[in-house]
């Protein structure tokens, strides 16, 4: 059936709601099946313009101070779901201990729109495109959901179960991320290809993090995205790596596992052969350039 | 169809105004108040036309919900001249012709604010990035980053 | 940089002064069409077909009439039906579909309410029944024997029969003998190129406010190229009177082809008659992709031959042109494009097709990308075959003054080698290819044209000038208009104010378009400046109790001998006395329009392990003919390369088996953003169009032509692969490298 | 006689005949002599044709432009632009 080509700029009946703390937040939620929460809605607006179903309350989550803002102890960082990438980008220490996922962050549109986009918004938007997922997932990062039944802790990776679905249930959020403190010589890159140099979405997606032991990598973790659903590991790919010295033959081997991975659909960004192909490459150049930060 | 009374400043002004939740502020900016200087060239933050800046940094407007300005300071391409005193960079368009039909030159003009205010002395590659979400499609993009260099050479001049 | 033929040296032409409009655009104080607001204004949506192909059966508005706020509802039913023969035909039913939808996205009706959230809820609410059609999607699909008909008001009347058909056009072009002209040939390139539909891309979306007045009178405020034609073409639809509508042109945000045509304008003015209240429509950019005219999507087979010595001596082409959903010339003003070569020997098929897209709309020097991409690609290959230098070949083929075009007709006066040359002599040229890079050069033309257009301008008593046409200002056109009158009176530009009037308050003057406003426009202007010269002249004979023949006019001064030089200010001060206000209106329809030709030159590099093609240097040389404001000519030029550039890389319509444009937003639809391009040096060849007072030939289609095929040689150069089906995206490219290894 | 030059969409008015010698002082008097000659010819050329005299495009519509006994006519498709 055809998509309507009736235009729509306006959102009929939704309410604005900006609560000041978790509990008002989720207490909204609990109440109506339909009220929805956003950071930067900068997915949000586009999909109700296209059709989606209208939220009958838009809770603002950007006015609940445990949400927006940083803070880091021992190298540990705590990050509010719905903090500005553009906060994340700027700020050179957290840029220094993952810079992966630093620039996967500020990969996520233009200038106005890392003014809006987070985490939290980028994740729970389930996107299998989503730019910081891969790195945040390379990076084992934890996700804490709040909820009627109170908070939770879970991997990132347990968050998205397919494209615009996620674990998390109707009356639940997530409030910030944990993100530990990298070991020794370990350290991130995130590749991603887009057919210009900036406004687009991920055709291909590579997150790669690396533990060196001099010219020797000790462990790896290799994610795509934008290739299947959900974010793809790549164990073949991790295995290929630890014990290398990422030479050509080990490389190659990345390229195929990452390759292999992949379980894309032909659309209008990419073709299947395509997905495959530079998914292979983009993870064997992620590798490399993690493998320098982590030795530099 | 519930109205949220705004209060917010506007290029420095306090103003306040009622607009519905489901209002974006793209359409409150230029219908409640008639700032027709913030365009609709999208309405899905992917061309910058309606840029403004909210406590100072760059935003699409057409992604925003209305009632979000509450307590911010928007800033506005009406906003950018000091009096009759024109912005450096509104200068150097002019003199640079660096616009033809001129819908996008608003939101071009808020982000080269922004961008300078930030960074005083980018690249020519810098300014092409902060500039990536702003679409000019008369162009080619040639003359608004030598405008936008032109600009910062000025001011850092005047510094 | 600007290469000069030796042209007059004159005092204004040819200088940069600040654009008359500027102030307003960069302080946001310029009123576009969707920044006007009157008293009482309802807001207007349309309802469109959510197939590419349907009857419709019927049409029900009364539960949305029903609906808050509503106001008015306007149906197919409420315009008059039109002879298909007739011109205004396929405009009439674009804008709204009378008992056929031609394509998705395709008006059926409109609601106009008092919220614009009222209207389109309203606007969702008009239950229409459609018995949905096979869509004709492709070429290959409308010339299938035994498709389906996509819109059976296209007849073959251009086969002097009458049957429906798929076809808008079929006709050849030819010259000399192709057979022998292959027999002789030493060197036979056979290639197959294929283009995808592109946008316009604008970014201002179609918008106007009208209001109906008591007196049945439609006042319409509108963003186009060309308000008179609005006025006209709103008016045959509607089946009015011109004296019953008076439009009045909001700066226009862009336009490049895509607002010589009308949608909301009748239908707004049937919204505000039946509701007796103003009503504003706005497109949203969905509707703009899914709706409003793109430029044709092509399929070119071409043979070129060629002797060892580089004589290109035969071409030889079928060339098909989608159309959209209504009849056109696609096809054949494609075959326009191959008259850049003498070719002795010619042979060219055209045909023109009627599909289920939206009905094609002019896009810079329209059908010429697409052949350009076809004949310079193959000449780019015969060079590197014959191991010729790409700018060397062409000079030796080059039409010039007197060669005849594919049409048969000669060239008049053109610069196509001395743009070429400017390229060969250039830096950019003589420096070597960055390592790893490769290095593509392409040309284009396009012929311009000159058409209706007027002009009055008035002298103030304080000897300041106002200039007003009927031209809109869709890229410095004002400051152009101001240029040349100064220069014919002796003015300071800046003490020339440029207007743009409406339609009550001007002559007729023809759509902006085909390059033709600094050219005719220009001209109108030139000659009521003469004119008043001569009234000046008449009255400082008074002034001086002279006889009018011993009046010279110098430097915006009357001279008399024996007495001090009367400035224009000093006549217009007595003005009152010696015969009342001074003013002159004139009005032509231009001949003699000058073909301007480009050459481009871009070095690329490629990444052969993604696809990624990425511009490291550019460079544009066009014939301006003279360049009136030398920014805004290399404006143009660069404005044009970049849409070439963008409809090289990665623009494209993708639509899905049931003809819904997949990618209809910017975000999918990928024109070139600030990071994408690198600076777009201009050279500007000047060589006078003879039929100009000031050598105009007007400089605004050229630029989009070369880009394609420039960048197609230059991919070419740097991996040795040739590209022949666009957009040259990174999946394309990466998918040709791997098929060559 | 005035020579004239055809585009095929028009020689199917003229069982494919591209030249033809015609009489005429002016574009419309030799588009009325085509008409007479070929009836439905006329219409086309005065509905979309661009003309060309001695090789100078002339705009649309111009049918009262003067031609000379050996002038050369050309019958373009109607050139626009964006």
């Amino acid at each position: 059936m055809p998509r309507t080509a009736l235009p729509r700029t306006r959102f009929p009946r939704m309410k604005y709601a900006a609560p000041s703390s978790v509990d008002e937040a989720v207490g909204l939620l609990a109440g109506d099946a339909d009220a929805r929460v956003f950071a930067g809605a900068t997915d949000l607006i586009p999909q109700i313009r296209s059709g989606r179903p209208e939220p009958s309350v838009l809770v603002d989550l950007k006015n609940i101070d445990r949400l927006v803002g940083t803070s880091e102890s021992g190298g540990n960082w705590t990050v509010g779901a719905a903090t500005p990438t553009s906060t994340l980008t700027a700020d050179v220490s957290f840029t220094d201990a993952f810079p992966g996922l630093s620039e996967a962050s500020g990969l996520i549109g233009s200038d106005q729109i890392q003014n809006r986009s987070s985490w939290g918004g980028n994740l729970c938007n389930a996107s299998p495109a989503a730019d910081s997922v891969p790195a945040l997932v390379a990076n084992d990062v934890r996700a804490v959901v709040a909820g009627s039944n109170g908070e939770r802790t879970i991997p990132v990776a347990d968050v998205v179960t397919g494209p615009g679905q996620t674990s998390l249930a109707d009356d639940e959020f997530i409030v910030e991320f944990e993100v530990d403190a990298p070991a020794a010589n370990t350290s991130d890159a995130y590749l991603r290809l887009i057919p210009r140099t900036e406004m687009d979405i991920a055709v291909v997606g590579a997150a790669v993090r690396v533990t060196m032991d001099g010219d020797t990598c000790t462990a790896a973790s290799v994610v795509l995205g934008a290739v299947a659903p959900t974010v793809v590991r790549v164990p073949d790919a991790e295995a290929a790596l630890v014990g290398s010295t990422l030479d050509d033959a080990a490389l190659a081997a990345v390229a195929d596992a990452a390759s292999a991975a992949c379980n894309p659909i032909d659309d209008k960004r990419g073709t299947i052969e395509y997905r495959r192909q530079v998914a292979g490459v983009l993870a064997k150049r992620a590798a490399v350039i993690a493998a320098e930060r982590a030795n530099s | 169809m519930s109205r949220t009374h705004v209060n917010c400043t506007v290029n420095g002004d306090e103003v306040d105004f009622l607009a519905s939740d489901d209002t974006s502020l793209l359409d409150a900016l230029r219908d409640e108040l008639g700032l027709t200087s913030v365009k609709e060239g999208c309405g899905t933050g992917d061309c910058g036309a309606c840029s403004i800046t909210v406590d100072g940094k760059l935003n699409c407007s057409c992604l925003m919900f209305a009632p979000e300005a509450e307590g911010k300071s928007i800033g506005t391409v009406e906003g950018l001249a000091d009096g009759d005193q024109l912005h450096p960079l509104q200068t150097s368009f002019l003199e640079g012709a660096a616009l033809q039909c001129g819908i996008c030159t608003p939101g071009v003009l808020v982000a080269a604010k922004v961008l300078l205010d930030e960074n005083p002395s980018p690249t020519e590659t810098e300014i092409r990035y902060a500039l990536a979400g702003n679409l000019c499609r008369c162009t080619g993009y040639d003359k608004i980053i030598h405008a936008v260099q032109e600009a910062a050479v000025t001011i850092g001049a005047g510094k | 940089m600007t290469a000069t033929e030796n042209r007059p040296t004159y005092k204004y032409v040819g200088t940069r002064p600040i654009r008359h409009d500027g102030l307003e655009k960069v302080t946001g104080k310029a009123r576009f069409a969707a920044d006007l607001n009157l008293t009482g204004q309802l807001r207007g949506v349309m309802v469109r077909s959510p197939h590419a192909h349907a009857r419709i059966k019927s049409i029900d508005t009364s539960a949305a009439e029903a609906m808050p706020g509503v106001k008015s509802v306007t149906t197919g039913a409420d315009f008059p039906d039109i002879d298909p023969a007739m011109p205004a035909y396929d405009e009439s039913i674009n804008v709204i579909a009378r008992d056929e939808v031609l394509y998705h996205g395709h008006v059926v009706a409109a609601v106009a309410a008092t919220t614009l959230s009222e209207a389109r809820a309203a606007a969702a609410a008009v239950k229409v029944d459609y018995d949905v059609l096979d869509p004709i999607l492709s070429i290959e699909g409308a010339l299938e024997d035994g498709a389906t008909i996509s819109n059976k008001s296209t007849r073959t009347l251009f086969l002097g029969q009458d049957d429906e058909t798929n076809l808008a056009s079929m006709a050849p072009f030819g010259r000399g003998d192709v057979e022998a002209g292959f027999a002789e040939a030493d060197v036979v390139v056979e290639r197959f190129f294929t283009t995808k539909a592109v946008h316009q891309g604008y970014i201002e979306p179609h918008a106007c406010v009208v209001d109906v007045g008591q007196d049945g009178k439609a006042s319409i405020w509108a963003s186009s190229q060309g308000h008179f034609a609005v006025r006209s073409k709103t008016a045959d639809i509607l089946g009015w009177g011109t004296d019953k509508i008076k439009v009045t042109p909001a700066e226009i945000g862009g336009g490049f082809g895509g607002k010589t045509t009308i949608y909301l304008e009748p239908i707004a003015v049937k919204l505000s008659q039946k509701a007796s209240r103003p009503v504003k429509m706005v497109m949203t950019r969905e509707e703009v992709l899914r709706a409003t005219g793109p430029a044709p999507a092509a399929e070119i087979a071409i043979k070129v031959g060629a002797k060892n010595d580089g004589e290109l001596t035969t071409i030889q082409s079928t060339m098909k042109y989608s159309n959209g959903s209504a009849k056109g010339y696609a096809a054949m003003l494609g075959a326009m494009s191959t008259a850049s070569y003498k070719f002795p020997n010619l042979d060219i098929q055209t045909f023109g097709t009627v599909d289920n897209t939206p009905k094609s709309a002019a896009y810079r020097a329209p059908s010429a990308p697409q052949a350009a991409f076809a004949v310079e690609s193959c000449v780019d290959e015969i060079a590197k075959i014959l191991g010729m230098d790409p700018i060397e070949i062409r000079l030796q083929n080059a039409v010039i003054e007197g060669d005849i075009t594919a049409m048969g007709a000669p060239h008049p006066k053109i610069g196509f080698i001395e743009t070429m040359t400017a390229i060969k002599d250039s830096e950019h040229y003589n420096s070597p290819v960055p390592e790893g890079a490769g290095r593509g050069f392409g040309t284009g033309f396009w012929f311009n044209i000159g058409e209706q257009s007027s002009a009055t301008v008035n002298l103030n008593e304080d000897g300041t000038a106002t200039v007003i046409t009927g031209s809109p200002d869709i890229g410095g056109s004002r400051a152009s208009m101001a240029l040349m009158a100064a220069e014919t009176l002796g003015l300071d530009p800046m003490r020339i104010t440029p207007i743009i009037a409406d339609t009550e308050s001007v002559g007729f003057t023809d759509i902006t378009e085909g390059s033709r406003a600094t050219f005719a426009t220009g001209m109108a202007v030139t000659n009521a400046c003469n004119e008043l010269i001569e009234q000046m002249k008449a009255r400082a004979a008074t002034m001086r109790g002279v006889d009018i023949e011993t009046v010279d006019w110098l430097d915006g001064a009357a001279i008399v001998d024996g007495h001090d030089p009367l400035t224009i200010a000093e006549i217009t001060g007595q003005a009152k006395q010696t015969g009342g206000p001074l003013t002159s209106t004139a009005s032509l329809n231009a001949a003699g329009a000058g073909p301007s030709f480009a050459a481009h030159l871009a070095d690329v590099a490629v990444d052969e392990e993604t696809g990624v093609v990425t511009i490291l240097r550019y460079t544009a040389a066009q014939d301006a003919g003279t360049a009136i404001h030398p920014s805004y000519v290399e404006g143009q030029m660069q404005g044009g390369s970049a849409q070439g550039i963008g409809w090289a890389l990665n623009e494209e319509y993708i639509y899905s088996d049931d003809g819904v444009m997949e990618n209809a937003s910017f975000l999918d639809y990928r024109m070139p953003v600030a990071s994408d391009l690198p600076m777009l040096e201009t050279i500007i060849v000047e060589v006078p169009n003879p039929s100009h007072p000031y050598g105009v030939r007007g400089v605004g289609e050229t630029g989009i032509v070369p880009p394609i095929n420039t960048i197609a040689n230059a991919i070419h150069s740097a991996t040795g692969v040739r590209m022949t089906d666009l957009p040259m995206s990174p999946p394309n490219v990466l998918k040709a490298i791997n098929e060559q290894k | 006689m005035a020579t004239v030059h055809l585009q095929a969409n028009h020689a199917s008015f003229t069982d494919g005949v591209r030249e033809l010698e015609v009489d005429g002082a002016t574009v419309g008097a030799v588009i009325d002599e085509l008409d007479r000659r070929h009836p439905g010819l006329g219409h086309m050329l005065r509905e979309s044709a661009s003309v060309a005299i001695d090789g100078e495009l002339q705009p649309r519509g111009t049918f009262y432009a003067p031609v000379a006994t050996d002038a050369d006519l050309h019958f373009l498709i109607p050139i626009t632009g964006g």
